[in-house]
């Protein structure tokens, strides 16, 4: 049926949702996916322990009711009562139990693993406390537990079937899973016993559209009823658009210059510092539409860790002092170099921009786009020189953006820029590690203007995320990670 | 013989308008074909022996060809101003008509019984099975054996003469007045082509039809016609009675044509030519057409063209005549 | 005949298998895999190297592509690396879409394609036949990306005609049909030009053979002497160009469903290649490339129906 | 017939005259086809574009200017307007006609290279012909996007993968049409006559039977250029086409397409040049295929 | 014309079947017998018209002679050398003494190449000359068959199909052959031109010494041309004679049915013609017997059951019939 018509319907009418995506979900499973189109739908059907305030992005609790930390390597968290799975099994500290190990086993392979990676033991002493024992401290364990992957599943059903493909019944959240056509949609129904109490919408289709022109005009139309993630070319059209409603948050995304240190000359902190020097980064950041913000920090603005004094560091755009230091390291007439990326939309368009600024100072830029599978094997095998990233960071958390881009733990894998240093290490380590949030909020702020200033990135702009909703739906709100939820969502 | 006139043309003219300029395929063929006559036209490929009959048929492709002027009187009606309806109702009905390739004429995706019965139905007013009848019948006049089985075979499952066959009964299912016959054995071998030309014959005479029969073998001439054309580069050379001509030719080419042809009785080592070959011929081409390969050519046949000329009961175009008159 | 088929289809199986061997080159030459692919950006080693172990990809390449072939023999199509799903279950709701979308789009073009062509030969240098080969040569022309956009912002959004997206599998409901009309058009433009320029040309070369001659001059009317005499014998190279872009129609699908976000096999392959998942790639590619194989056969057969000199061998 | 001169003082000057005699009399009749010149007409244009493009175009197709972002039609100093970097849209459709023209030309010369090859021996050799059908089979089955979308996986995104992507994609086609050129031209007599002169296969194969299958050959490639344009333009819109800032008409309709509701000139004007451009090159081989054919010569 | 008594060519029991893939998996199952045991002898000097209806196998027993198609069985003698034993290498060397005028001038000659350039590759692939003597051969060869040096540039297109076909014999002359293969090298032009060819045909026989397989179905011109004369129905030879003794003696019932449907352009000599019914039967399934057997017009009981051979009935006039 088409969108158009359903929104003609009055109230009376079952309230219904389309919602464009450009990638189908992966699997339905908080277990087994990573990916943001999977974590659309899963945030309907499950619940995590904590969640983060979409304002304050404060951590508060969700399926839990508090916790307790005796000692730096143990968490007691305290679960509500009277809970019940969408399938009517009870909630309890037995599924919060087996949520976890699951994801720990490793014939699981879940891709998320490493988010209970410390965790050492897991016990239940009574039916609604679960006590976590760590290796080591982990100061972002309740953020790890406000990650969506780290959702409560149902044991039963969970025996039962392949959540993954069907997860109905599986989780406590506001929806109950109700079909998937794989490629094509999604679709999620009210549940009516919620324990936060039912929503107003009857049910939500996650639609798959892959070309993003489709996907505005459907909502222009009123085929579909909301688009995340709107790119600037589309986004004045829909604001334009009476019966639509745009809305742009600051995000905690992040789009940046990577560099491999492991090559020369990129190993050089003036050569680095040239390159920074050398991009005018409030010029192309203009011509995003708002799309993008700039902050000279790593860390960004809307992230645990942030603080604005990192706004005097970074290094501005001058490409007399990039061209000084770069012969003062030694490169008097440029290099020549490639960049690396993925050949998506925002990457295609960014590089050549990257490109032409650095022609500016003599280096010479070899546009080396890959498909994305390609990237990341070649990211990780440290075959790239220069490379273009972006971080969406989930938990809101400046930490989970440092350890796996700088840690050198995880050279081989995410740590792209194969940087090495034991001094960050330690930093990095005391970031995750720190019990007492406000120290380890010092870490990161500490950790962000050190990086910062090596210039391990040159982050390019720090992303605003975007939500086009037809005007007659009401209740949706965006968060700065570019999610949202649609437990109070309604339609007029 | 009853000399009463079935076809009179007069003057004919078709030129073809090609990216290479106008060609005059055939250019002014006056000629009459009294009923139960047989007349024949003879002359090398490419003279514009196929544009005349198409030309009575009124099937130029147009583009590139026109008649471009004369007139033909098919039972003292002028076909050249006939609407495209009405000429269809001659053609197949009171003029049939044969083509040379009996392997690419007829259409490879019909039974032989539907394109004889398509004929059928166009002109007679009967109904399916009565034509098939009808078909049968036709192909059992042109000695195919067991028809009513061959009846439903296709072109290709019939042998180069069975398929001329199929034509002939296709060209004769309406009992037209007049049959033109395409080269309608040069694709043959002799025994067949024996077989056709008999088959011709004793059609014509069943039908009391009129014939006028193509091609390039005299002997095919000499076997069946009574009067014979011979035409060179699209002008009519020589036009007579059959007998008269082969007696005595009167046209330079004519005579070297009947020279060059090897006979079972002749005796001798070398055979007479003609040497050279069929000219470009375009609008403003002047003198005779034949002049550059005539033995008996002057300087006048070079800058004007011969009319016409009556010799006794014949016709010849050749300035030869012209001082004799 | 039946044995005919029956010859072809064993025939298809070196084809199948020479198609899947290429694809496991394919899979084997190109970089990045699947496990990486799953983990995603942030995933450490070992969460990397426990999808590995799962999907058995640590094992030598050979042993993965005889695992899967054996399994392929046993008519188990495997199992999605990404999703988990069963390969044979993702490909039939999609090939179900390709299929019609292609059907349609192949309907319309013949349609179209044929009835401009006859026009165009019957009136040979008329105006309109400079216009449809003047709009065929167009539709030859656009690449179709950009002929689906433009529709969608006309047909769509300026005039909201014509909806945009939402083909529910099912072309014989009248909601299937109106969904998949504005994606069969732009399917169709480009091979409804080819085939309309196929027929006009092969018309006009017909209509020079002897047999047509043969045909007027038993007197029957134009119009008949081409849509029966004529025609039947143009169908050979019309019918050999539908075939080929039918099977082009599947693989160049692609970018329609994209487009109109269509839930169809061109796009799985793509996505399947971008997720590196091999089993899926597999068999969406067999699955292809078996049609491609029976669309010929089709034709082949229709060949012969058409023609009775073409003879089963 | 044209007599030709009947004295002869050196024979070499007589063989030129002669040869561009044929070549003339196909510029002859190719002349009288309109559609033919209209096409020719169009690539020229395009190709004299591309030849003195650094001469003709007002800009630097890829220098940006961020400040001067999708202007339209008309703006002042930039006659069709700029594309999303500012960069002048008409000096980048100028440097596309380049690029375009020569993606369709080096990936229609690679699948020539293979597919004349393989035609010819196929056709040629009974005993390969089996052997080469088959492989030509599994191509043709193989879907083209797919072969295109790996092989830019394995060698990367870039003009000279689309090329090789694409000639790739017209491998099978061609050698299908060499291969049936072939087949016919092998029954003809003057092949057997160089079979009882004593020509070895070699000779017969690139000596009689090639030449004889250019006109094909030609014909074919004229319109698989125009094929081969649009195939780039697609793999373009798959991402996998030309990668910026390259200018090619393809990538540019793809990008562009982005902008089809702030500044639709960005995707329609480079559109309208594939649309010319493939149009010119189908009415030359419509018209090529009528000039060298002597079978339609009156047509 | 003067015939040696030396034998130039001797084949014997020539045969060549095409075999027609039918059935599953392509088995070869059938065959099309083009030529099913065909034996003759030719001097030098000597032209045998081969006469025969279409389809009987002339052509192809000319193509195999020259092994331009392999034989199925059967020795072809040439010039003291069983050609069908020779390898490859050792075929093309002997080529040059064996050449093949074509029936069709348009086909013959690639059209691709210059008359002269046509001419100099038989040269060349000979290596029979090089630069200047080259040039003066083909011009030499050009004028033999009444071109002249002008055409030498000219490409077959420009040519009317006589002048082609004069480009076909002085190709075949450029290696100055002992044998040449006509296959029906008239049939295609028109009657004025036949007597151009024919009259050239036999200046270079006497000029060069040269032996003809003469190949057609105008029994007048085989007349003209032949010395000896052989018809062929269905694969086989079934008479053989002197060509004067052929015309007035004929034994076997085709060849009287042949001599009787040739059309004399005079019709003061019109003679009752032998009708032949039916057709000849597919080589793909010959008949048992007389292979003439479903249309000749005096046939009896034996000849639907034994095969008659070809036998001398004296003077070197060789039949193949049961009834004579
Ligand atoms: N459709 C056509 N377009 C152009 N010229 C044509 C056409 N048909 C015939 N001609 C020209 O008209 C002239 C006469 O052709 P026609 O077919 O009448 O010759 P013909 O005497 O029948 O020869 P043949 O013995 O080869 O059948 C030729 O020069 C030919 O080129
Ligand atoms: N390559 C081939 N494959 C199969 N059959 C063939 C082949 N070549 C010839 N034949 C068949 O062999 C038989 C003899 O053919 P051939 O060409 O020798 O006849 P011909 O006497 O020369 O006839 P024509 O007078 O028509 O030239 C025919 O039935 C023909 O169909
Ligand atoms: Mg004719
Ligand atoms: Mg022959
Ligand atoms: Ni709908």
């Amino acid at each position: 049926g088409c969108g158009s018509e359903t929104s003609k319907n009055s109230s009376s009418a079952p309230q219904k949702i389309t919602y464009v995506s450009m990638t189908d979900a992966v699997g339905l499973s908080p277990i087994l996916t990573n990916d943001s189109a999977s974590s659309a739908v899963i945030r309907t059907v499950y619940e995590t322990l904590f969640m983060r305030d979409p304002k304050t992005g404060e951590i508060k609790p969700l399926l839990a009711e508090g916790y307790e930390n005796p000692d730096p390597n143990t968490w007691i968290i305290k679960l509500k009562k009277n809970i019940k799975f969408q399938d009517g099994t009870p909630f309890n500290s037995e599924a919060v139990k087996y949520t976890f190990e699951k994801i720990l086993d490793p014939k699981t392979a879940s891709p998320r693993a490493s988010l209970l990676k410390s965790v050492d033991k897991i016990e239940t002493p009574d039916e609604y406390t679960v006590v976590l024992h760590t290796k080591t401290p982990y100061g972002i364990m309740l953020t790890a537990l406000a990650h969506d992957n780290l959702s409560i599943v149902s044991p039963k059903a969970d025996k039962a079937g392949d959540i993954n493909k069907n997860a109905k019944g599986a989780g406590t959240g506001p929806y109950i899973f109700e079909e998937w056509v794989p490629g094509d949609h999604i679709t999620v129904v009210k549940n009516k016993d919620y324990w936060g109490g039912a929503p107003k919408i009857d049910s939500i289709t996650f639609k798959v559209v892959p070309e993003m022109a489709t996907a505005v005009s459907m909502v222009e139309t009123g085929e579909a009823d909301m688009l995340v993630g709107i790119p600037p070319e589309h986004l004045e059209r829909l604001k334009n658009n009476a019966d639509v409603e745009v809305t742009q948050l600051q995000g905690n995304s992040v789009t940046y210059l990577g560099f491999n240190f492991e090559k020369k000359p990129f190993d050089n902190l003036k050569v680095r510092q040239a390159i920074e020097h050398a991009i005018n980064r409030d010029e192309y950041i203009s011509t995003l539409n708002g799309l993008g913000i700039r902050s000279n920090g790593i860390i960004g603005p809307k992230l645990i860790g942030y603080n604005s004094e990192i706004e005097s560091h970074g290094y501005k755009y001058d490409v007399e002092k990039a061209k000084a230091l770069l012969a003062e390291a030694g490169y008097p007439s440029g290099f020549k170099a490639t960049l690396t990326y993925g050949n998506t939309d925002t990457y295609n368009k960014i590089a050549p921009f990257i490109q032409a600024q650095l022609k500016k100072i003599n280096i010479d830029v070899t546009l080396n786009p890959m498909d994305w599978a390609a990237y990341l094997s070649y990211a990780k095998s440290g075959k790239a020189e220069m490379y273009l990233g972006g971080w969406s960071n989930v938990t809101g958390d400046g930490e989970e953006l440092l350890y796996p881009q700088f840690f050198s733990g995880n050279i081989g894998a995410s740590n792209y820029a194969r940087y090495n240093n034991p001094e960050a290490d330690a930093l990095i380590l005391k970031t995750r590690e720190t019990i007492d949030q406000n120290q380890r909020v010092e870490y990161l702020r500490q950790a962000n203007i050190k990086f910062t200033d090596d210039v391990l990135w040159v982050p390019l702009y720090h992303g605003v995320v975007t939500m086009a909703v037809r005007k007659n739906l009401k209740g949706i709100e965006l968060e700065s990670n570019g999610e949202f939820r649609f437990n109070k969502a309604y339609k007029e | 013989m009853n000399r009463e006139i079935l076809l009179e043309v007069n003057d004919l003219k078709t030129y073809f308008y090609t990216v290479d300029g106008v060609v005059p395929a055939v250019d002014g063929v006056s000629f009459t074909i009294s009923k139960g006559e047989t007349l024949g036209i003879v002359g090398e490929s490419g003279s514009g022996k196929s544009v005349t009959a198409r030309s009575i048929m009124r099937l130029i492709p147009n583009p590139p060809g026109k008649i471009v002027s004369g007139s033909i009187k098919f039972k003292d009606e002028e076909l050249l101003t006939k609407k495209d309806s009405e000429m269809r109702m001659i053609r197949g009905s009171k003029i049939g008509m044969i083509f040379q390739d009996p392997m690419t004429s007829l259409n490879p995706l019909f039974t032989v019984g539907d394109q004889i019965i398509e004929a059928l139905c166009i002109h007679q007013n009967i109904d399916k099975k009565e034509a098939k009848e009808k078909a049968i019948e036709a192909l059992r006049m042109v000695g195919i054996p067991s028809p009513e089985k061959r009846i439903n075979n296709y072109p290709h499952q019939m042998s180069g003469g069975m398929r001329q066959r199929v034509m002939i009964a296709m060209a004769l299912v309406c009992s037209p007045d007049l049959l033109i016959a395409d080269e309608p054995t040069t694709a043959l071998d002799v025994t067949i082509q024996a077989q056709i030309l008999d088959l011709i014959k004793d059609m014509k005479n069943m039908l009391n039809m009129s014939v006028m029969i193509i091609t390039h073998d005299l002997g095919v001439v000499a076997d069946i016609a009574d009067s014979v054309i011979v035409m060179y580069a699209g002008k009519m050379m020589e036009y007579g009675r059959a007998f008269d001509m082969f007696s005595n030719p009167l046209h330079p080419y004519t005579k070297g044509l009947l020279d060059s042809i090897p006979t079972l009785s002749m005796e001798g080592d070398r055979l007479k030519s003609i040497e050279g070959s069929l000219p470009n011929v375009t609008l403003d081409y002047k003198g005779c057409r034949f002049a550059d390969r005539c033995s008996e050519r002057c300087e006048k046949c070079f800058v004007e063209e011969p009319p016409l000329i009556k010799v006794n009961d014949s016709y010849v175009r050749c300035h030869k005549y012209l001082n004799r008159r | 005949m039946v044995k005919y088929i029956f010859k072809r289809l064993i025939q298809l199986i070196p084809v199948l298998i020479g198609v899947s061997i290429a694809v496991f080159l394919m899979i084997y030459l190109i970089p990045g895999n699947a496990a990486e692919i799953i983990a995603g950006p942030t995933a450490t080693k070992e969460e990397i190297q426990n999808i590995t172990v799962k999907l058995g990809l640590d094992k030598p390449a050979y042993i993965q592509y005889l695992k899967y072939m054996s399994g392929v023999l046993k008519g188990d199509l495997g199992y999605s690396f990404q999703t988990g799903q069963a390969v044979s279950k993702a490909i039939a709701v999609r090939y179900v879409n390709t299929l019609s979308l292609a059907i349609f789009s192949a309907l319309i073009s013949i349609i179209l394609g044929v009835t401009t062509g006859i026009i165009a030969a019957a009136k040979r240098n008329s105006w309109f036949d400079r216009l449809c080969m003047g709009i065929s040569t167009f539709g030859i022309s656009a690449p179709s990306f950009w002929i689906g956009l433009l529709l969608i912002v006309v047909f769509g959004v300026k005039l909201k005609l014509l909806p945009i997206s939402g083909f529910n599998g099912k072309i014989w409901t009248a909601d299937g049909f109106i969904h998949l009309l504005m994606p069969a058009i732009t399917l169709g433009f480009g091979s409804s030009a080819m085939i309309s320029r196929m027929t006009r040309s092969s018309l006009l070369e017909i209509i020079h053979q002897d047999y047509i001659q043969t045909a007027r001059a038993k007197g029957v009317k134009e119009k008949i002497v081409i849509l029966k005499h004529a025609l039947k014998n143009a169908l050979i190279p019309i019918i050999t160009i539908v075939g080929i872009n039918f099977g082009g129609l599947l693989g160049g699908a692609v970018v329609v469903e994209s487009v109109f976000a269509i839930n169809g096999i061109g796009r799985l392959m793509v996505q399947a290649i971008s997720a590196r998942d091999f089993p899926m790639i597999q068999g969406s590619v067999l699955m292809v490339a078996f049609t491609f194989v029976i669309i010929n056969l089709i034709v082949d057969i229709l060949y012969a129906a058409i023609d009775p000199r073409i003879q089963y061998n | 017939m044209a007599e030709s001169i009947s004295a002869l003082k050196n024979g070499e000057v007589e063989i030129e005259y002669k040869k561009s005699s044929q070549i003339k009399e196909i510029w002859r009749r190719l002349k009288r086809n309109r559609t033919a010149v209209v096409g020719l007409f169009i690539i020229s244009f395009i190709a004299i574009i591309a030849l003195l493009a650094p001469v003709i175009s007002p800009y630097n197709p890829y220098e940006q200017n961020l400040n001067q972002r999708l202007l339209g039609i008309g703006a002042r100093g930039h006659i069709l307007g700029t594309d999303e970097y500012g960069r002048d849209l008409l000096s980048r459709l100028i440097y596309g006609a380049r690029l375009s023209l020569i993606v369709g030309f080096c990936s229609v010369a690679f699948g020539l290279v293979f597919g004349v090859l393989l035609g010819l021996l196929s056709g040629y050799y009974k005993r390969l012909d089996g052997i080469i059908m088959r492989i030509i089979d599994i191509l043709l089955a193989f879907p083209g996007v797919l072969l295109a979308l790996a092989i830019v996986s394995i060698l990367g995104t870039g003009i000279v993968n689309v090329i090789i992507a694409v000639g790739i994609w017209s491998i099978p086609t061609i050698a299908r049409v060499v291969r049936g050129t072939v087949l016919y031209i092998k029954e003809m007599d003057y092949v057997t006559a160089a079979k009882a002169l004593g020509e070895s296969d070699f000779m017969i194969l690139f000596r009689e039977i090639l030449p004889n299958c250019i006109s094909s050959i030609v014909v074919y490639s004229t319109m698989r250029l125009a094929t081969a344009i649009l195939s780039a333009a697609t793999l373009s819109f798959l991402g996998l086409g030309a990668q910026p800032p390259v200018a090619e008409w393809g990538a540019m309709a793809s990008t562009g397409r982005n902008f089809i509701f702030q500044a639709p000139h960005l995707t329609l004007l480079p559109g309208f040049a594939i649309i010319l451009i493939v149009y010119g090159f189908n009415s030359l081989g419509d018209g090529l295929r009528d000039a060298l054919d002597p079978n339609l010569k009156n047509v | 014309m003067s015939t040696s008594n030396e034998v130039l060519l001797e084949v014997k029991d020539l045969k060549k079947y095409f075999p027609v893939k039918k059935g599953f998996i392509s088995k070869k199952v059938n065959y099309v017998k083009a030529v099913d045991g065909v034996s003759f002898t030719l001097r030098k000097g000597e032209t045998l018209g081969l006469v025969g209806e279409s389809g009987c196998g002339k052509s192809t027993t000319g193509r195999t002679i020259l092994r331009l198609i392999e034989p199925t069985d059967g020795i072809i003698n040439f010039d003291g050398e069983n050609i069908v034993s020779l390898n490859k290498k050792e075929l093309r060397k002997k080529r040059k003494d064996m050449q093949i005028i074509f029936q069709d001038p348009y086909s013959s000659l690639n059209p691709r190449l210059t008359a002269g350039e046509i001419i100099g590759r038989a040269i060349d692939v000979n290596n029979l000359a090089k630069g200047k003597e080259r040039e003066r051969r083909i011009n030499e060869l050009l004028d033999i068959v009444g071109l002249g040096a002008r055409f030498y540039n000219r490409y077959p297109n420009e040519f009317s199909g006589g002048q082609r076909q004069r480009i076909g014999i002085a190709r075949a002359l450029a290696c100055n052959p002992k044998l040449i293969v006509c296959d029906e090298p008239i049939s295609a032009l028109d009657v004025s031109i036949q007597a151009q060819i024919i009259n050239l045909l036999q200046d270079i026989q006497d000029e060069f010494q040269l032996t003809y397989l003469f190949i057609a179905h105008n029994l007048a011109v085989v007349k003209h041309i032949s010395d000896n004369i052989a018809v062929m129905y269905l694969g086989k030879i079934v008479e053989m004679a002197d060509k004067n003794e052929l015309f007035e003696n004929p034994h076997h019932p085709y060849t009287k049915a042949l001599l009787s449907a040739i059309l004399s352009p005079n019709p003061k000599d019109k003679k009752e013609r032998i009708k032949l019914e039916g057709d000849v039967p597919s080589p793909m399934n010959i008949p048992k017997g007389c292979r003439f057997y479903n249309r000749c017009p005096n046939k009896s009981k034996i000849c639907s059951e034994v095969e008659p051979e070809l036998k001398d009935m004296g003077g070197g006039h060789l039949t193949a019939c049961h009834n004579i």
